[in-house]
């Protein structure tokens, strides 16, 4: 008997964070895998059985994801987790999700660990951080002259992989890294910081802030008068609101994002995206799905997709390897998702984006 | 030689003179009271032997040695005990466990023991508990040994206090207005036991109160202050007949 | 009527009954004494009739108009003010503001209020910016008081006014209650420990015991009384009290 | 009633001073020992993380209950505990000896931040924690070599004379590691209260001027109960990194620091039982609700778990009613319930009513 | 120059933290509590002014979107007052921090329920409005920052030192039964003070989501605005003021001045500097007692 399926359900688990500092991911992409799982239950389920997403909140404390995938993988006895949050958190849970091989699907962190080294259970959902950013600078030194680096981030692994993505590649192309600051979560005031960037004639920052930060030490660089520096920002800052927020502070311009999806707003013509925001707005009552919603809404197709290739005999094993021979193009996220044996990356593709106005843009897509 | 002596003391809060250049002393034995008016200083001179309170000038002596440079806790383990005014009981635990506190001087152990429980801290506590039942029963304290202070009357915490500086084993005792607050009859027993403290225990007691009845009952010698500053010394008899004492502090005596 | 009537009052420290079916009452323009041993629940008696305190039975009246469970806020605009035990200054506060805020419910100027409070203790006047908890124990006792002067009530509860103070002040204090009285027609409840000056000034008098009135009457006659001149005047056996340590046994219980 | 009668001091001096007492821990004692065999993997992890809390809200409880010390960065101390006892056990020591060393050092570090820390008192003491904390966080991140910085660590296995005791290999084992180690501090820590020292943290507590007049070294004695509530913290601290199996400094949040606080004051300050039942309430309550919500949308079909935060305002509301209810701590309750039991059939609902309280400043101490 | 530019932007944001930690003063001076989700409040009234006054929500002008969300919020924390906070009156301390935490998490739950968890901006006429002064820039938020915590630093102050129900609600804290017993109506001046609090916690708010984006978590910076209040010396308003600048003025300065990790911890070294030379902060208002 394979954990978490029965003839008619198959239980799904995830720890979130729906209280604390990480809810503005968490909450909108457990809201758009609902959504998505009710339609697909509505439907009649995938083979016959309805999908229940059991979520738990961790509330971004590593302690409680431990009690959370204790109650999921021991209590509920999950069949997989799909989308959980935040790095050590995920990789807590793996302490108990590893002997039991329970599979792991697009969590919410674009960390390394969440597919390095392989295992047969860790599947990443899109494109990690470092891929991103790396992408990013990439274009940037070759099409707009980057020569110099500066890096303003957070203690955390996104910074850290921000980083180690500013240093390879500066290393690679010989060019030169300026001043390295490191910032706190609760911070808001980020002149002293952007002096620094400023006295050591930097061209391009990596930033690796919160959104409201990214936003607040963006504008302050404009206010200060920084306005030929770059800001380049991981897909943790690919968000809608940085580019309305930034408008909003006269910044219309100027700052970079590298990720592994497209941003929404440009395409919204594409019918499959305007049905989409429409249902999830029927769902949640919010105007636009954010990113959150975007990578939920992905991680939950993904899902559907590989139970369904699975077969009625579900088990891990079988799950595993439809995961691997998944190949489709997602409309909504705008990328391609292909699995193997040795990829258990979903969508490889990086897309380059800007903010023009308002709005990202999209500039460049990498493979 | 005398047990406490206090020389030319002197604190001053910002402008205010509290104690002005007290001298007195006090012998082995002796009851020794302190009246004076309200404000006059008594509260003051004690924090100042207990060494709460910084003296700006002057100098304590007690059993033959300065004690004027030392910490406040280290007092106790002279032989000083003290009780305050306000009462400054532990209120969160029993009269019993209060008493114990004032055995703290006395413990042998050191916290590892302690955590350990080794039978010598159960010798040391037997011990220590058999000192307070003493106390208990010469305070005659059985009734409320297991009580919390926050519930007692007044009057029972003030002879709590008593008890716990007791409970110490002094040479010395402090009382600072020890019958305030207490009837005529409990201010009786705290006569008697002034006494027998004196007696059979072998203390010498230092009071400040307001009950002249209790004064003339129990002490030696009395010390009159006023302003800080020393007014009269003598006998309670003495003291009571100085004009200057009963201007300023007795009036006509329909009070006592 | 009275201006004040306590009937059946039954208070509880959550299971301990402190007062078990209290009842007096206070007559317009008189001073009341309320005697008692340690623990007697004369505080608790105080407590309990200015709000501070929810009785569990009982009804208290105030000048006709029932005051039992009202915010003590409440029963303070009415006329009622307590100057309670232990003196409970605002020690942060300086003299002068704490008396300030004795006359916090009234409407008006109080500047002559003032004048009269430090003319009966001029220490506090000298002392008006000082931090009320840097006052000697006699002088915030003093403080207490005055601000207790400074409602200008109709009724004032002393809890204990003679703590502390000096004997030349008790008298003092007792001058000043008995005068308040007299020219303004203050009434007053004193509970006191000093039984002989109390009875002097009081017109009527309570005996409480273990939360029960166990004897009651005018001044005069609790005065003659032999259970009172033993147990609160100290008068009679002192000298065999002295030498024999034996305590008689009250008759009341 | 009980009536008894007491012909030594030594009743009083024992821990408990009835035999069915005696029997009773002994009972539960052996309750938990036999856990293992009477539950799942599930509720043993539970009874593991809630020993663990436990613990640790024993070493909060040491300050906050019995000194009225107050910290908001006893997270600190469960990190230093954390990595001290990793990095030993990394450059091979045995877990028999990294365990008691890593209690030691933070309790050592507890008590070196003490001296400066012990003339602040209450909510300042508690922001002078709270920046050590944030210091020893930045610590950990620059101590990468020791502490793998950013990315974290993972705890070893342990080995105790050749039997694992891994969190997830042998989660007996390790709970029964947990009982023994819990069961031992929690006696240290009652005889520490029936002992002089415990006596002396009260005092402290109570009225500092009180305690000086008897001799008590204040200074001392708080840099003391520091010291020991660290370095208990620090145990439950290496505790908590072998049974999580992997952290990095976000382990140790503010949030825990602040959960132990509720731990504490839920349970009840300054009584050692209210340390486990408010460890109980912390970690169990939020599962109670999360199963609770799923059944009811297995059974009724109500989707509670569509509202996002829904859990933790529901646990924050019950945090509330508790605190409304019964403000002295879940200890204070029991103890009420206790009272009630053993007077029943006399004992009367108003006995407990709450009567009116006023507070005082406590700025003046 | 460039410090100049660092002094302005540090204290901008320094009167942000003071304008919190005025809230945690309010509450202080009033009841000796300590309002833990003081934060949150400001979350919340941030949150309000942003309903009623951004575009695709009520819209209503700027000004009185703002004044609106001060009354509403003066309500709320009144409400709060008198629906949770006076039930534990007279309990030890320790219950509000937990009632109040507690809190916290049930008003971010609100603001998440109604708004969302994603990140809003809250439209303001003064977004982007720079002044060149020499080689300095200063934002109109910056400006406004200033000049509102100044006024309403100046006010509270005058409130507690010049009227009466500000000395009735210190009395109070000092001391709540010698407070009823002189008349003091201590609840209901606790519920204007917890009402007031709220008030200031809105302004605090509009000027904090001035410079980014909101969410039902930026609260979290009421514990830096705490820190602030309790090295000012909690119970001082210029107490609260000064801690608020000081945390704000250090770092940028740091960060720009002192090297990486120092850089961070330079706010919480202060913080330790201050309170081991001042146990009681930088106007103390904690005495030994006199025995
Ligand atoms: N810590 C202090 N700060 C400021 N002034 C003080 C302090 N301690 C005492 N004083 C002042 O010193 C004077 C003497 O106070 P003290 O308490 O010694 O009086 P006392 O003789 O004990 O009076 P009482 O009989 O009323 O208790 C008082 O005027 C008091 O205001
Ligand atoms: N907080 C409390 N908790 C429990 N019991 C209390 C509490 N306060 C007082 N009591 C009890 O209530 C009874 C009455 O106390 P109360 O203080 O009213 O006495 P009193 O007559 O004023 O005594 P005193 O002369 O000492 O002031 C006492 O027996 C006391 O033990
Ligand atoms: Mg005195
Ligand atoms: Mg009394």
């Amino acid at each position: 008997q394979t954990p978490g399926v029965s003839d008619d359900e198959i239980k799904i688990g995830g720890g979130h964070d729906l209280s604390g500092i990480f809810a503005p991911f968490s909450v909108p992409a457990v809201a758009a895998a609902q959504a998505y799982f009710a339609k697909i239950n509505a439907a009649g389920g995938v083979h016959g059985r309805k999908i229940t997403y059991i979520v738990e909140d961790h509330g971004y404390q590593v302690p409680k994801a431990a009690q959370a995938a204790n109650k999921l993988v021991n209590k509920d006895e999950v069949f997989a987790m799909l989308l959980s949050l935040g790095t050590p958190h995920n990789l807590a849970m793996f302490q108990l999700m590893g002997p039991q091989g329970v599979p792991n699907i697009s969590p919410l962190t674009a960390a390394r660990q969440m597919v390095e080294p392989l295992e047969p259970w860790k599947f990443g959902g899109t494109a990690s951080y470092y891929e991103g950013v790396r992408a990013t600078l990439e274009y940037l030194v070759d099409e707009e002259g980057a020569q110099k680096f500066c890096l303003m981030i957070l203690p955390t692994d996104f910074g850290q992989e921000i980083e180690a993505a500013v240093n390879d590649i500066a290393e690679e192309r010989g060019l030169e890294i300026g001043a390295e600051v490191s910032h706190k979560p609760d911070e808001s005031d980020f002149t002293g910081a952007l002096g620094k960037v400023k006295e050591s004639g930097c061209d391009t920052v990596g930033l690796a802030l919160g959104v409201s930060q990214m936003i607040n030490a963006v504008a302050t660089a404009h206010k200060l008068g920084m306005d030929d520096v770059r800001f380049v920002v991981s897909s943790a800052g690919f968000h809608t609101v940085v580019a309305k927020g930034l408008a909003a502070q006269g910044v219309m311009s100027g700052v970079y994002a590298g990720s592994g999806w497209q941003d929404l707003e440009t395409r919204l013509d594409n019918p499959a995206v305007q049905e989409w925001v429409a249902e999830f707005k029927e769902a949640t009552g919010e105007d636009y799905p954010s990113t959150g919603a975007v990578l939920g809404r992905s991680a939950a197709e993904l899902l559907v997709r590989a139970l369904e290739a699975a077969g009625p005999d579900l088990t891990r094993e079988n799950f595993i390897a439809a995961l691997e021979n998944l190949n489709y193009r997602d409309e909504i996220s705008g990328n391609t998702v292909t699995f193997s044996a040795d990829d258990h990356e979903g969508a490889d593709e990086v897309f380059v984006s800007r903010i023009n106005n308002g709005s990202w843009e999209l500039v460049k897509t990498v493979e | 030689m005398s047990l406490l002596a206090v020389e030319d003391l002197a604190i001053h809060f910002g402008g205010v003179k509290a104690v002005d250049g007290v001298s007195f002393e006090v012998e082995a034995g002796e009851v020794f009271a302190i009246i004076g008016p309200n404000g006059a200083g008594k509260s003051t001179i004690f924090n100042l032997i207990s060494r709460l309170y910084e003296p700006t000038r002057g100098r304590i002596h007690f059993d033959g040695a300065d004690i004027t440079a030392l910490k406040a806790h280290q007092i106790a383990p002279l032989g000083i005990a003290r009780t305050f005014q306000n009462i400054e009981l532990f209120d969160h635990s029993t009269v019993l466990d209060n008493l114990l506190m004032g055995r703290h001087i006395h413990r042998r152990t050191n916290f590892v023991q302690d955590i350990l429980f080794l039978p010598k801290v159960r010798r040391e506590e037997r011990e220590h508990r058999r000192r307070v039942e003493e106390v208990i029963a010469f305070l005659e304290l059985e009734h409320y040994r297991g009580k919390h202070i926050a519930g007692l009357p007044y009057g029972v915490r003030k002879v709590v206090e008593i008890g716990r500086a007791l409970a110490l084993g002094p040479k010395l005792i402090l009382l600072d207005e020890p019958a305030s607050g207490l009837s005529v009859e409990e201010s009786q027993d705290v006569a008697f036991w002034i006494e027998d403290m004196r007696r059979d225990m072998g203390l010498t007691v230092l009071m400040v109160e307001h009950d002249m009845g209790l004064v003339t009952q129990v002490s030696d010698r009395v010390l009159a202050v006023a302003n800080g500053r020393p007014l009269a010394l003598g006998t309670a008899a003495e003291v009571q007949a100085d004009p200057e004492v009963q201007a300023a502090y007795l009036g006509t005596g329909d009070a006592a | 009527m009275s201006l004040l009537e306590v009937r059946n009052v039954e208070t509880f420290y959550g299971a301990i009954m402190a007062l078990r079916g209290v009842s007096i009452d206070v007559e317009e323009g008189e001073i009341v004494t309320i005697l008692g041993a340690n623990g007697a629940g004369k505080t608790t008696l105080m407590k309990t009739i200015a709000g501070l305190m929810d009785p569990e039975k009982g009804q208290i009246t105030f000048d006709g108009t029932p005051i039992t469970g009202l915010e003590p806020d409440r029963i303070v605009q009415k006329g009622l003010s307590l100057v309670p035990e232990g003196r409970e200054v605002f020690p942060y506060l300086s003299v002068e503001e704490n008396l300030r805020l004795g006359a916090y419910t009234r409407k008006g100027g109080h500047a002559e209020d003032l004048a009269l409070v430090y003319s009966y203790f001029p220490i506090l006047k000298e002392r008006q910016r000082q931090a009320a908890g840097f006052l000697s124990g006699g002088q915030q006792q003093m403080l207490a008081i005055g601000r207790g002067l400074m409602a200008r009530p109709r009724l004032m509860l002393l809890d204990e006014p003679s703590l502390g103070l000096s004997p030349l002040l008790t008298q003092e204090i007792f001058a000043i209650i008995a005068r308040l009285n007299a020219e303004q027609g203050v009434t007053m409840l004193v509970v006191e420990q000093n039984a002989h000056i109390a009875l002097v000034t009081a017109h009527k008098g309570y005996v409480l015991e273990t939360g029960r009135i166990v004897m009651a009457g005018d001044a005069e006659t609790l005065r003659n009384s032999e259970d009172i001149q033993e147990f609160y005047l100290g008068k009679s056996e002192a000298g065999q009290r002295g030498q024999k340590r034996w305590k008689r046994r009250k008759t009341w219980r | 009633m009980r009536v008894v009668f007491k012909t030594s001091y030594d009743p009083d001096i024992d821990l408990h001073d009835h035999a069915w007492k005696r029997w009773g821990i002994a009972l539960l004692l052996a309750v938990m020992a036999a856990l293992p065999f009477l539950v799942g993997d599930y509720y043993l992890a539970e009874a593991t993380n809630t020993l663990i809390w436990a613990l640790a809200g024993m070493g909060l409880m040491v300050l906050v209950g019995h000194t009225g010390q107050v910290s908001l960065g006893h997270a600190a101390f469960l990190a230093i505990g954390a990595y001290t006892d990793a990095a030993l056990m990394n450059i091979g020591w045995p877990f028999l000896l990294s365990f008691p060393v890593a209690g030691l050092v933070a309790g050592v570090f507890g008590a070196i931040i003490a001296v400066p820390a012990v003339r602040m008192s209450g909510i300042y003491l508690a922001i002078a924690t709270l920046a050590v904390f944030v210091i020893v966080e930045e610590m950990v991140i620059l101590l990468a070599p020791i502490t793998g910085g950013i990315g974290g660590i993972f705890a070893p296995t342990i080995e105790i004379a050749g039997i694992g005791f891994d969190r997830y290999a042998a989660l007996d084992n390790f709970y029964w590691l947990c009982l023994v180690v819990v069961a031992l501090v929690t006696w240290g820590y009652a005889n520490l209260m029936r002992s002089p020292t415990g006596r002396s943290f009260l005092a402290v507590r109570d009225s500092e001027v009180s305690a000086r007049a008897l001799g008590i070294n204040v200074t001392r004695t708080r840099a003391l109960a520091f010291g020991l509530s660290s370095g208990v913290t620090g145990l439950a601290g290496a505790l908590m990194g072998h049974y999580i199996g992997f952290f990095n400094y976000e382990l140790f949040s503010i949030f825990i620091s602040i959960n132990l606080l509720l731990v504490v004051t839920i349970g009840g300050l300054g009584f050692i039982p209210g340390a486990f039942l408010g460890a109980i309430l912390i970690t169990g309550v939020p599962q109670l609700i999360s199963i609770l919500r799923d059944s009811a949308n297995a059974t009724l079909g109500i989707d509670l778990g569509g509202i996002p935060g829904l859990d933790t305002m529901v646990f924050s509301l019950i945090l509330i009613g508790f605190i409304i209810y019964e403000p002295t701590g879940l200890y204070g309750r029991w103890l009420k319930l206790r009272v009630w039991w053993e007077l029943f059939p006399l004992a009367r609902r108003d006995m407990f009513r709450r009567q009116k309280t006023y507070l005082k400043t406590e700025r003046m101490r | 120059m460039e410090i100049f530019q660092l002094l302005i932007g540090g204290l901008a944001n320094g009167c942000i933290y003071g304008l919190v930690a005025l809230g945690f003063v309010l509450i202080y001076k009033a009841s000796e509590g300590v309002n833990f989700a003081q934060g949150d409040m400001m979350m919340l009234g941030a949150f309000v002014a942003l309903g009623l006054g951004n575009s695709d929500q009520l819209g209503l002008p700027f000004g009185i979107a703002v004044i609106v969300a001060m009354v509403l919020m003066f309500g709320i924390g009144w409400g709060i007052e008198r629906v949770v906070v006076r039930r534990i009156f007279g309990q030890p301390q320790f219950a509000l921090v937990i009632l109040t935490i507690a809190l916290g998490f049930v008003l971010r739950f609100a603001a998440g329920s109604i708004w969302g968890y994603s990140p809003l901006v809250l439209e303001t006429p003064f977004a982007g409005m720079n002044f060149r002064v020499g080689g300095v820039v200063i934002g109109m938020a910056d400006i406004l920052a200033i000049v509102v915590t100044l006024i309403l630093t100046l006010g509270l102050w005058a409130f507690f030192a010049f009227t009466r129900i500000g000395l009735a609600a210190q009395a109070a804290s000092q001391n709540q039964m010698a407070a009823y017993i002189v008349g003091v109506p201590v609840m209901r001046i606790n519920a204007l003070i917890w009402g007031l609090s709220g008030t200031v916690a809105t302004v605090a708010g509009v000027l904090y989501a001035a410079k980014g984006a909101i969410d039902p978590n930026i609260g979290l910076l009421g514990i830096k605005a705490f820190a602030a209040a309790v090295i000012g010396g909690l119970g001082s308003l210029p107490g609260a003021l000064l801690g608020g600048l000081l945390i704000g003025v250090v770092e940028p300065i740091a960060a720009r001045y002192a090297p990486g990790e120092l850089a961070q911890m330079s706010p919480y070294i202060i913080m330790l500097i201050v309170l081991v030379t001042r146990p009681g902060g930088l106007f103390a208002q904690i005495q030994a007692k006199k025995v």
